[in-house]
């Protein structure tokens, strides 16, 4: 029980390191965006597998407070691009295709 | 020695790797954002459900099942929230939906 | 009660007090310069009951929280905490007197002078948690906490010079505080302390303690702004207000020697330093010779006295080679002596060129010529401060390079010797160089009426700092108090006497 | 536990990275963004030297002067921002105005 | 077992410092904070692997959640592009050298070197654990983490909560508040789930706050969490009542620093010795000082993700302080 949930965290660490090639790629950011908001639910996952194998409760206090921030932070950018007047430099090599 | 309990989460755990991976993949593959939204918060959450579900079964504790219960109910709605809020910013900034060409 | 008074440990107050101060001027910020002045004004009587505490038996050690050294914090007043304390209450009050003045004659900027006076005192009580700081991280703390509020004031003028500088400022503390703080935790993973006396018993000739010792080394000496690594400086100090430029030259460029030097003769006695010690007194000897042409060559009076800073460190940093078996306590007590005369003279030489800067509207060195008239007075205190920086007697610095001097010659070392009479020589060079434009008789511009607030402050540093070699023994006898150097001290001050 | 040192070597990789990226890239979020890197680097090889403990638990005290070092870095993060956007917003530039004479006042 | 931990550790590892290396060299900055804001979630995980989950707590908070968001309202001012008037630079050859010397060999060199000598230390160390262990009892709390940091090196805290409140300070002698986040219409989806998260926020800060007496959390973490709750609320259109941006403000800002000095200023002038407390108060006053830390770090973290300092409504725009600059 304890092995399999081991492998299957390494495993979704592998997922997260995956999922990086999205950020990198973009092409918007809102793409990588969502692909952070990915790795946050993974981590989230990957908290409460870790912490059931090595018997610490105290990763699901983590695991909470992760989800938590992930939603904070996802807001935080939803809110932050939408008016921003001094925006437009970022955006010029992230043109969608 | 793996009681039916073991044996049961151990399944839930096992199936909910699919569907990370299948968010993953999609994340990857999918043509536009809107596509990649979709695969996302589905994937992901059913994903982290199962997750949950099965150390639920395994939980010492009802405070510890509340935890696990509400790490998902907030995954779940912000999840679904953020997606509607991106998908609203996308479209609102004029981003056309793809279609199969 | 005047014993309850007497047994407080007021080195420690003097940590507590301007702390609460800057808490006070942060939330009443309309009263920020009284609350400022006031504070001022009681720290060196704090100060001098501390000395007067350190010069009778007294216990050296004060564990934070009651909880001995592997486990707690020990806070030391030994003499080098008491003589710095001292000097940054002394020099503070009086560059506190000038800046009541100098910021309410800017008051056409608007919003920034109370921000001056949290900042200020919050650099301060920083400075005196790092004196009296026995432990690595807590000096970790307390070196982020006066380079955060110097990088705070040096941005205060608000220009995009300035603005430069405090960021470049900040990047500087940071790359030099990590450093540090990666050779502390090589340290702490090896012995499991961060205690200064329990490593200095510890530590052994390793490799791993070596490279602890050069990332830390390496990091302080970027903070302290050794050559070449004083690029940063001359902005940082040039372009902050006057009362802050002065803070900064005399009192917060040591903080991190302070620092160096609690490492390298408390940490670090059983690495074999020979070759580092010499590296460091190349560097130095460097800082003397590049930071004395370069003063030479500049147009602006306040560039011209930041690039003195920088060879003034270059001699701090010859305590390194020099403190050498017999020659130690010369060489130690050099460096105090030379810090103490430094920042009075160096404050004295920034509030003159501030005043300058007021009356003049400018402090370009070509244009002051003829400067006798109202801006006169202000020249002869120049002068005066000058006196100490290049090492004429009766000054401290005067006394402080004879020491260093004398070391040199008792260890044999005659390459620094030439180093501290050359630099002598130069910094007399662009000290000359700027009086003989001042006493140009060109033409005489009309000058506003200098407020007595911003002439006599400079003066009044500028003849302690004249007179200092006078009163030389007392303070040097309080920088032996526990003073991790070999004996046979008094009899080296009596002969340089 | 010896993986410990793998992140005690993890970490001194991370504080180099920074490091370099610090001196080398112009723009000063990037600078920023180096400088949390290092500090990062830093915390990783303190707590990692320790975890080595035989008994599976991680030396408290670096955790606490970890968690001061953190907060500390936080504090640097954010005035460092404020100063760049200072910076840009007097100047127009995103990195350190070089010639400083040149600049004029 | 230990092959799949080894194995998730060395990817760990490998991924943190691929990651911090990727992220340095992108060229689009977004895409760096992005991969920076990842990077604070690896780290965390690092941390919990390090089994120091308060830092994992903190680093999740701190290191991706407020820092991240920090830097992005940051490139949001800034920009990501290389700009800058062409001037003049100024070099000589001895410099143009010396860089890519100094980057190029002499920082892999140095890193080689210390990257060795680590390897040199002893494999099995427990540094203070025992100590503090034996200590514990006395600390008036029951987490060794805690117990450091507010009792044993309680003098380092309290220094830290002074560089808190500096930077604050700082930040406002730079610059006034702009409200980094858009004023128009607030989706009502937001809304909703503003008014689930805020509560959550506040409640499991609280949790936090009293766990970290028996087990892993503490002032820190639960005031971050507290400040996550104020930029949301800031997010959501929320702003501070116009009475309450002077005095007000600034006392909440600093409370959590003046308990800390009047803690330490009573003990030294009642026992000549600096935070030191009483055991049979030792739990309390902690708890106190704990308390007011928290509320502060909200207001403190909040503050520097305003930008500056509080300015009344109806001011001159962005816009126009640039005009005039």
């Amino acid at each position: 029980m304890t092995s399999l949930s081991l492998i299957v965290a390494l495993i979704l660490l592998l997922t997260i390191a995956l999922g990086l090639i999205r950020v990198l790629r973009g092409p918007t950011p809102t793409d990588r965006m969502l692909a952070a908001q990915l790795f946050g639910t993974t981590a989230v996952a990957i908290l409460l597998l870790l912490g059931f194998a090595t018997h610490s409760p105290v990763m699901t206090d983590v695991a909470l407070v992760f989800a938590l921030l992930t939603a904070v932070a996802a807001v935080t950018f939803v809110r932050r691009a939408e008016v921003d007047p001094m925006a437009p430099e970022q955006d010029v090599d992230d043109v969608p295709d | 020695m793996m009681s039916l309990i073991d044996l049961f989460s151990g399944a839930l755990i096992l199936a909910s790797l699919p569907f990370f991976v299948a968010g993953t993949l999609g994340l990857l593959r999918f043509p536009d954002l809107y596509c990649r939204l979709h695969a996302l918060t589905k994937a992901d959450n059913l994903g982290l459900g199962l997750v949950v579900l099965a150390l639920m079964l395994q939980a010492q504790s009802w405070l510890q099942v509340l935890r696990l219960l509400l790490i998902w109910l907030l995954v779940l709605i912000a999840g679904a929230t953020v997606a509607h809020l991106i998908a609203r910013k996308a479209l609102a900034a004029g981003h056309r939906p793809w279609r199969r060409p | 009660m005047t014993d309850a008074i007497l047994q407080q440990p007021w080195f420690l107050w003097l940590t507590l007090i301007p702390l609460g101060a800057a808490i006070l001027a942060f939330v009443l910020p309309r009263q920020a310069h009284l609350v400022g002045f006031a504070t001022a004004l009681i720290l060196p009587f704090c100060a001098l009951l501390a000395v007067r505490q350190g010069t009778l038996p007294h216990q050296l050690f004060l564990n934070a929280g009651g909880w001995d050294a592997p486990l707690g914090i020990a806070l030391r007043n030994d003499g080098l905490a008491l003589v710095m304390l001292a000097v940054t209450a002394g020099v503070g009050f009086i560059i506190s007197c000038y800046a009541t003045a100098y910021f309410s004659a800017r008051r056409h900027k608007p919003d920034r002078p109370h921000y001056f006076w949290p900042l200020w005192l919050f650099l301060w009580g920083g400075c005196n948690a790092l004196f009296i700081s026995g432990d690595l991280f807590n000096l970790y703390v307390t070196l982020e906490l006066v380079t955060l509020a110097s990088v705070a004031l040096i941005a205060l003028e608000g220009g995009n010079k300035a603005l430069n500088a405090a960021l470049r400022y900040l990047f500087i503390g940071l790359i030099g505080s990590l450093a540090y703080l990666l050779g502390v935790a090589i340290l702490y993973g090896t012995y499991a302390t961060v205690d200064l006396g329990l490593l200095g018993d510890a530590l052994t000739n390793t490799r791993l303690n070596h490279v602890a010792m050069a990332l830390m080394v390496s990091g302080l000496i970027l903070k302290s702004a050794l050559f070449p690594m004083h690029f940063w400086l001359p902005q940082a100090h040039a372009m902050a207000p006057a009362p802050v430029s002065a803070l900064l030259s005399a009192l917060i460029v040591k903080t991190t020697f302070i620092v160096l030097l609690r490492l390298w003769f408390m940490v670090f006695p059983a690495l074999d330093l020979v070759v580092t010690g010499q590296i460091l007194g190349l560097l130095g000897s460097g800082a003397i010779i590049w930071g004395s042409l370069m003063a030479l060559r500049q147009e602006r009076l306040k560039l011209l006295i930041a690039y003195s800073t920088v060879a003034q460190i270059g001699y701090l940093f010859l305590v390194f080679p020099l403190a050498r078996g017999d020659a130690a306590a010369a060489a130690w007590t050099g460096c105090v002596l030379l810090i103490l005369a430094h920042a009075c003279g160096k404050a004295a030489m920034f509030l003159v060129a501030g005043t300058i800067h007021h009356t003049a509207g400018h402090d370009r060195i070509s244009q002051l010529a003829g400067a006798g008239g109202p801006v006169g007075v202000l020249v002869v205190v120049f002068a005066l401060a000058a006196v100490t920086i290049i090492g004429l007697p009766p000054s401290g610095g005067f006394f402080a390079k004879w020491l260093l001097l004398s070391a040199a010659l008792a260890t044999g070392q005659w390459f620094y010797l030439l180093v501290i009479l050359g630099g002598s020589l130069l910094s007399a060079a662009y000290i000359v160089r700027v009086l003989s434009w001042a006493f140009l008789d060109v033409k005489r511009s009309h000058y506003p009426v200098i407020p007595w607030v911003m002439k006599w402050p400079p003066l009044l540093l500028a003849v302690i700092s004249l007179l200092f070699g006078l009163i030389a023994h007392q303070p040097l006898q309080l920088a032996l108090i526990d003073a991790p150097v070999a004996g046979r001290v008094m009899l080296e001050i009596s002969h340089a006497r | 536990m010896s993986v410990s040192v793998l992140y005690a070597g993890g970490g001194t990789l991370l504080f180099f990275i920074g490091l370099h990226a610090l001196l080398v890239y112009p723009h000063l979020l990037r600078k920023i963004l180096a400088a949390n890197i290092m500090g990062s680097g830093v915390f990783m090889v303190f707590v990692a030297l320790g975890a080595r403990s035989s008994d599976g638990v991680t030396d408290p005290v670096p955790q606490a002067m970890v968690l001061t070092g953190i907060v500390v870095s936080l504090c640097f993060t954010a005035v460092a921002l404020v100063l760049a956007v200072r910076i840009h917003r007097l100047t127009g530039c995103t990195t350190f105005v070089q010639d400083q004479e040149a600049a004029g006042d | 077992m230990t092959g799949a931990q080894t194995l998730f550790d060395g990817l760990l590892v490998l991924l943190l410092v691929i990651l911090a290396w990727v992220l340095l060299a992108s060229k689009d900055l977004f895409r760096a904070i992005v991969l920076f804001i990842s990077f604070g979630l690896l780290l965390a995980l690092a941390w919990l692997r390090l089994k120091a989950p308060d830092i994992a707590l903190a680093e999740a908070i701190i290191g991706a959640g407020i820092t991240g968001a920090l830097l992005l309202v940051g490139l949001g001012r800034l920009g990501s592009a290389v700009r800058c008037r062409p001037l003049p630079v100024r070099t000589t050859p001895l410099q143009r050298l010396s860089a890519p010397l100094l980057v190029g060999l002499l920082l892999p060199s140095i890193a080689a070197v210390v990257l060795v000598e680590l390897f040199t230390l002893p494999i099995v160390a427990s540094g203070q654990i025992k100590l503090v262990a034996a200590h514990l009892e006395h600390a008036g709390v029951d987490h060794p983490v805690t117990a450091v940091l507010l009792n044993f090196r309680g003098y380092d805290t309290f220094l830290e909560m002074g560089v808190l409140l500096l930077a604050v300070l700082s930040i406002w002698s730079l610059d006034r508040a702009r409200h980094p986040f858009a004023r128009d219409q607030i989706p009502a989806a937001l809304l909703t789930l503003q008014r689930l998260l805020l509560p959550l926020l506040i409640l499991v800060a609280g949790y936090i706050l009293q766990r970290g007496a028996q087990g892993p959390g503490g002032a820190f973490q639960a005031g971050a969490l507290l400040a996550a709750g104020i930029i949301l609320a800031a997010l959501c259109g929320h702003r501070l009542p116009p009475g309450h941006q002077g005095l007000l403000l600034r006392l909440a800002l600093s409370c959590g620093f003046t308990t800390f000095l009047l803690a330490a200023a009573v003990t030294l002038a009642r026992s000549g010795v600096p935070l030191l407390y009483p055991e049979h108060l030792a739990g309390s006053l902690i708890l106190l000082i704990e308390i007011a830390a928290t509320f502060s770090i909200a207001f403190l973290l909040a503050a520097a993700m305003a930008g500056g300092h509080p300015v009344p409504e109806a001011k001159p725009t962005a816009i126009d302080e640039r005009k005039s600059a």
